[in-house]
């Protein structure tokens, strides 16, 4: 089987939002950069729940070998429901950065986090 | 089972819901009229504060008490999700009601001059009450993490409530991308603990943990976050902006958000890893090292955090980040008590065979003081924003320079900066004397130097207060402020109630510390209770 | 290379060896150490709860309490939106 | 946004009320086949969102007051926080799924059947309080995304932003 593949690419993307969100300048890459993050913590959530051979946890028209050996064929239900937890959490904070995004665009007239820098030392 | 038994037994649930279904009837009850929509939200909050009185009474008489969501009886793989309340959290539910109502109160009239907006600024208030609530109620980490990114959104959106000022949306967009990678983390922890134990509670984790490295790997990751969304130093810097640009009704329950995330990291500390660091069982030996490397990270963390709270706020010239950077510095003084209670653990030993791991009696005292600072400091800070407030209200001015001989007109206004000033600095009538000295004890005897400095650091507090006060009451009349007069009734109530609770604290500190903290100190100490009132001592 | 970026490339290489770390130690991939609460789910989430779909018998039942929440971060955001974007002139 | 060719809009026209049923679907049967209100209601609001880009967000914004979705959104969140109050009334427990094995007058139930264990059949009338709170999610779902893009779209069409 691919031995740990999937939590590799975790970690990739979670190096790529930090990389995106510590070293970028342009404000709307930085919020691109945190649901990147975001991605990636989901994708780790959801492969702690793989299960060898697995099916979905979810009995309608279930393939009947699945429905014989129970807990064994399905995959983890738990780690989906946090993922499903955590996505709609990200749609809500990547909204809720965009508008305010829009508004300091509106207000300094650049999206440069250099240039944004009124609230001095 | 009378009325009172039913009302207890469901009032954990009842705590969160009443303020959450508050929040989503607002934009409903809001198209009456403003007054009934603030008397509505007010009702509600007395209405939530009268069932966290009842719970107190019961919690405080016979321990720590679980409501399962969904179900009668717990299944012992433990599924549901289920509130454990013992006496800290109560303590700190306490703390957020009286900050959140002097809130409500003070902003009736703070934001009479806002005429659009105030249905949402009152539906994101409750908003991030609930969350705070929740925060501190809750027995399991991923409803955890949920409230604590409930707090996260709403506490933003209301730092950016005044959108023409570019200041407060800049201070909100840090605010929210520093606190969502934050929470992205917590949750990578709360990962780690599902893959190893398959399991969410926080009674059947401290029960079940065994403090592999990638446990370790969690607790770095959880400390550092919810040390940061309290404040500690090395993320620090969102504090003074946030409490600067947001309206200061806002700070004062965004400062009860702050606390709940320090609950957290308590809660973190000496519950989920309880069997490693607080337990005083032989079979822990080899963790004593672990435990007082922590105190020591913990210990050195608060004093920067104190020292660069305190400098900074010396050169500030705008007065709400002046209180922020002082909000900072008072954090790292709970940190301190906590950090010495840990550093202060040693084995007792008969030639070199351990015979007793011991907890020395300055370490309980330390960590009453750092509980009881945290009621005090957030009833001062509360008190000087507030009057930073009443300032801006009637004056338009939060600059220290411009604003001079503020005390012939606003006399009530400067009565209370005079009481919120000898509070924060810890001088002896007022609440924050008493917290700060049963620090200082305690850390003196584990370390002397460290107790300087914070002693010199609280000095340094007085010297920054007592500037102030010169430049912005005492100084010459100035014409601008030619018409300014007192600000209206319901604020000077917010402000009077913080001050005379002040006061209270102040005069009777042992009988508050036995009611209270003692409690709140002893449930966070013994954390074998709170797994068994869970598992049921199984 | 300003101090900005140093401290930046600190910041980075630290945080990220605790992922790396984690994703070493972590369990292999498709057989999860522990399955106790799982197990319990799954085979009585339709005695208990009803549905066929174990994902929606959590989210909604086991752990309805989550989806209250989540519900009311949808809330809070829609809710800021509004408030930021409150004074459009039509 | 200004409006697109009248081909897309024709399109937009065919497709939205497929998309629309889709959505419902995935709500409505979110007890049984992979999906619920959440992922339904996202699939019901791009379903809006493809309508706001086809006719322009001006067009969108004079017919659809955002003070009415808002509302129908907080109608939606006390519906769902209303369900978990009533298990709090009919049973004693805060968010208990009353519902399920309920007989109400001569056993009818309303999603309240419990499936044989491990069979694969559908039956719509079970799952007790889930189907409601799957509604009730369905629901805020779809009008706070829209409303969401519906002001961030008319937004940024007006002048001021486009300094």
């Amino acid at each position: 089987m691919i031995f740990n593949i999937p939590f590799i690419a975790v970690v990739a993307m979670i190096f790529i939002g930090l990389f995106a969100v510590l070293f970028k300048r342009n404000l709307i890459k930085i919020v691109l950069g945190i649901s990147i993050i975001e991605s990636g913590v989901n994708l780790f959530l959801i492969t702690l729940g793989y299960r060898e051979g697995g099916v979905a946890p979810i009995y309608t028209s279930a393939p009947s070998d699945a429905i014989t050996n129970t807990p064994g064929s399905m995959v983890l239900p738990v780690p989906q429901a946090l993922t499903l937890t955590s996505i709609v959490i990200g749609v809500a904070v990547l909204a809720l950065m965009l508008s305010l995004v829009m508004h300091i665009y509106k207000q300094y007239g650049t999206l440069n986090v250099r240039k944004i820098r009124r609230l001095k030392e | 089972m009378n009325l009172i038994d039913i009302l207890i037994q469901h009032s954990p649930p009842l705590i969160v819901a009443v303020p959450l279904f508050s929040a989503f009837l607002i934009p409903l009850v809001s198209r009456i009229n403003e007054k009934v929509r603030n008397a509505f939200a007010l009702v509600m909050m007395s209405i939530t504060g009268f069932f966290i009185a009842l719970l107190a009474s019961d919690v405080f008489a016979n321990g720590p008490r679980i409501y399962v969501f969904g179900a009668k009886d717990l299944a012992i793989p433990v599924v549901r999700i289920l509130f454990e309340v013992d006496s800290l959290s109560v303590f700190m539910a306490i703390v957020t009601f009286i900050l959140v109502f002097v809130s409500l109160v003070y902003s009736w009239s703070f934001m009479k001059k806002e005429n659009d907006g105030l249905d949402k600024y009152y539906t994101l208030i409750l908003l991030l009450v609930t969350s705070t609530l929740g925060m501190e109620l809750t027995g399991d980490i991923f409803n955890f993490f949920v409230f604590l990114e409930i707090s996260c959104i709403s506490s933003c959106a209301l730092i950016a409530f005044w959108v023409h000022k570019a200041e407060a949306l800049e201070a909100a967009f840090k605010y929210i991308v520093i606190s969502s990678i934050g929470a992205l983390f917590v949750l990578f922890a709360i990962g780690i603990f599902y893959a190893q134990y398959n399991a969410l509670n926080i009674a059947t984790l401290s029960n079940v943990l065994q403090f592999t490295f990638l446990d370790k790997i969690a607790l770095v990751l959880l400390v550092v976050v919810l040390g940061m969304k309290a404040g500690l130093v090395p993320m620090h810097m969102w504090l003074p902006d946030s409490y600067g640009q947001a309206p200061p009704s806002v700070t004062i329950v965004i400062i009860g958000a702050t606390q709940a995330s320090l609950y957290g990291a308590f809660r973190i500390i000496s519950t989920i890893y309880g069997n490693f660091f607080n337990s005083t069982d032989l079979s822990v030996v080899n963790f004593v090292l672990n435990t007082n490397a922590i105190g020591w990270v913990i210990i050195i963390l608060a004093i920067l955090t104190i020292l660069i709270g305190v400098v900074m706020a010396l050169i500030q010239t705008d007065f709400r980040r002046l209180i922020g950077f002082v909000a900072v510095a008072e954090i790292g003084y709970i940190f301190l008590g906590m950090g010495v209670r840990l550093a202060s653990k040693y084995v007792e030993s008969v030639g070199n065979v351990p015979t007793a791991i011991v907890f020395p009696a300055y370490g309980s005292i330390a960590l009453q003081g750092s509980i009881f600072h945290i009621i005090n400091d957030c009833l001062d800070i509360s008190l000087l924003f507030l009057v930073a407030g009443a300032i801006y209200y009637a004056t338009r001015e939060t600059s220290l320079d411009e604003m001079s001989g503020l005390a012939r007109k606003m006399k009530y206004t400067t009565v209370f900066f005079l009481i919120g000033l000898l509070a924060v600095s810890g001088v002896p009538p007022m609440n924050g004397f008493s917290s700060k000295l049963l620090i200082y004890e305690s850390t003196y005897q584990l370390n002397p130097i460290i107790s300087i400095i914070a002693i010199l650091a609280s000095i340094m507090l007085l010297a920054v207060f007592v500037k102030v006060f010169y430049s912005a009451f005492l100084g010459p009349k100035i014409s601008k402020f030619e018409n300014v007069e007192e600000v209206p009734k319901s604020m000077l109530i917010g402000m009077g109630v913080i001050a005379c609770i002040i006061i209270i604290f102040g005069l009777f500190p042992n009988m508050i510390i036995h009611y209270l903290v003692e409690p709140a100190a002893n449930a966070l100490i013994n954390n074998a209770q709170y797994i068994s009132t869970v598992l049921g001592g199984v | 290379m300003s101090t900005r970026n140093i401290v930046a490339v600190l910041v980075f290489s630290i945080v990220a060896l605790f992922f790396v770390f984690s994703a070493l130690l972590i369990h292999p991939f498709g057989d999860p150490g522990a399955v106790k609460m799982d197990d319990h789910i799954i085979t009585n989430t339709q005695s208990e709860t009803g549905a066929n779909n174990g994902v929606t018998s959590i989210v909604f039942d086991y752990r309805g309490f989550d989806t209250l929440g989540e519900a009311t971060i949808l809330f809070a955001a829609v809710a800021s939106v509004m408030m930021v974007f409150r004074r459009l002139k039509k | 946004m200004s409006e697109m060719s009248k081909i897309v809009r024709t399109i937009a026209n065919v497709s939205f009320p497929l998309i629309t049923i889709f959505g419902l679907y995935v709500i409505a049967h979110g007890h049984l086949t992979p999906g619920g209100g959440f992922q339904g209601g996202a699939v019901v609001a791009s379903g809006l969102i493809m309508l706001l880009v086809a006719y322009g967000s001006t067009w969108a914004f004079e017919r659809i007051k955002e003070k009415r979705l808002t509302s129908l959104e907080s109608l939606g969140a006390v519906w769902f926080i209303g369900v978990a109050f009533l298990g709090l009334f009919v049973s004693g427990i805060f968010f208990k799924n009353f519902l399920v094995g309920l007989k109400l007058f001569d056993n009818i139930t309303f999603f309240g059947d419990i499936p044989v264990v491990g069979s694969t059949l559908a039956n719509i009338n079970t799952a007790g309080v889930l189907p409601l709170m799957n509604f009730a999610v369905g629901l805020k779902v779809i009008a706070g995304l829209f409303a969401v893009v519906l002001v961030m779209a008319y937004a940024s069409s007006l002048k001021e932003w486009k300094k």
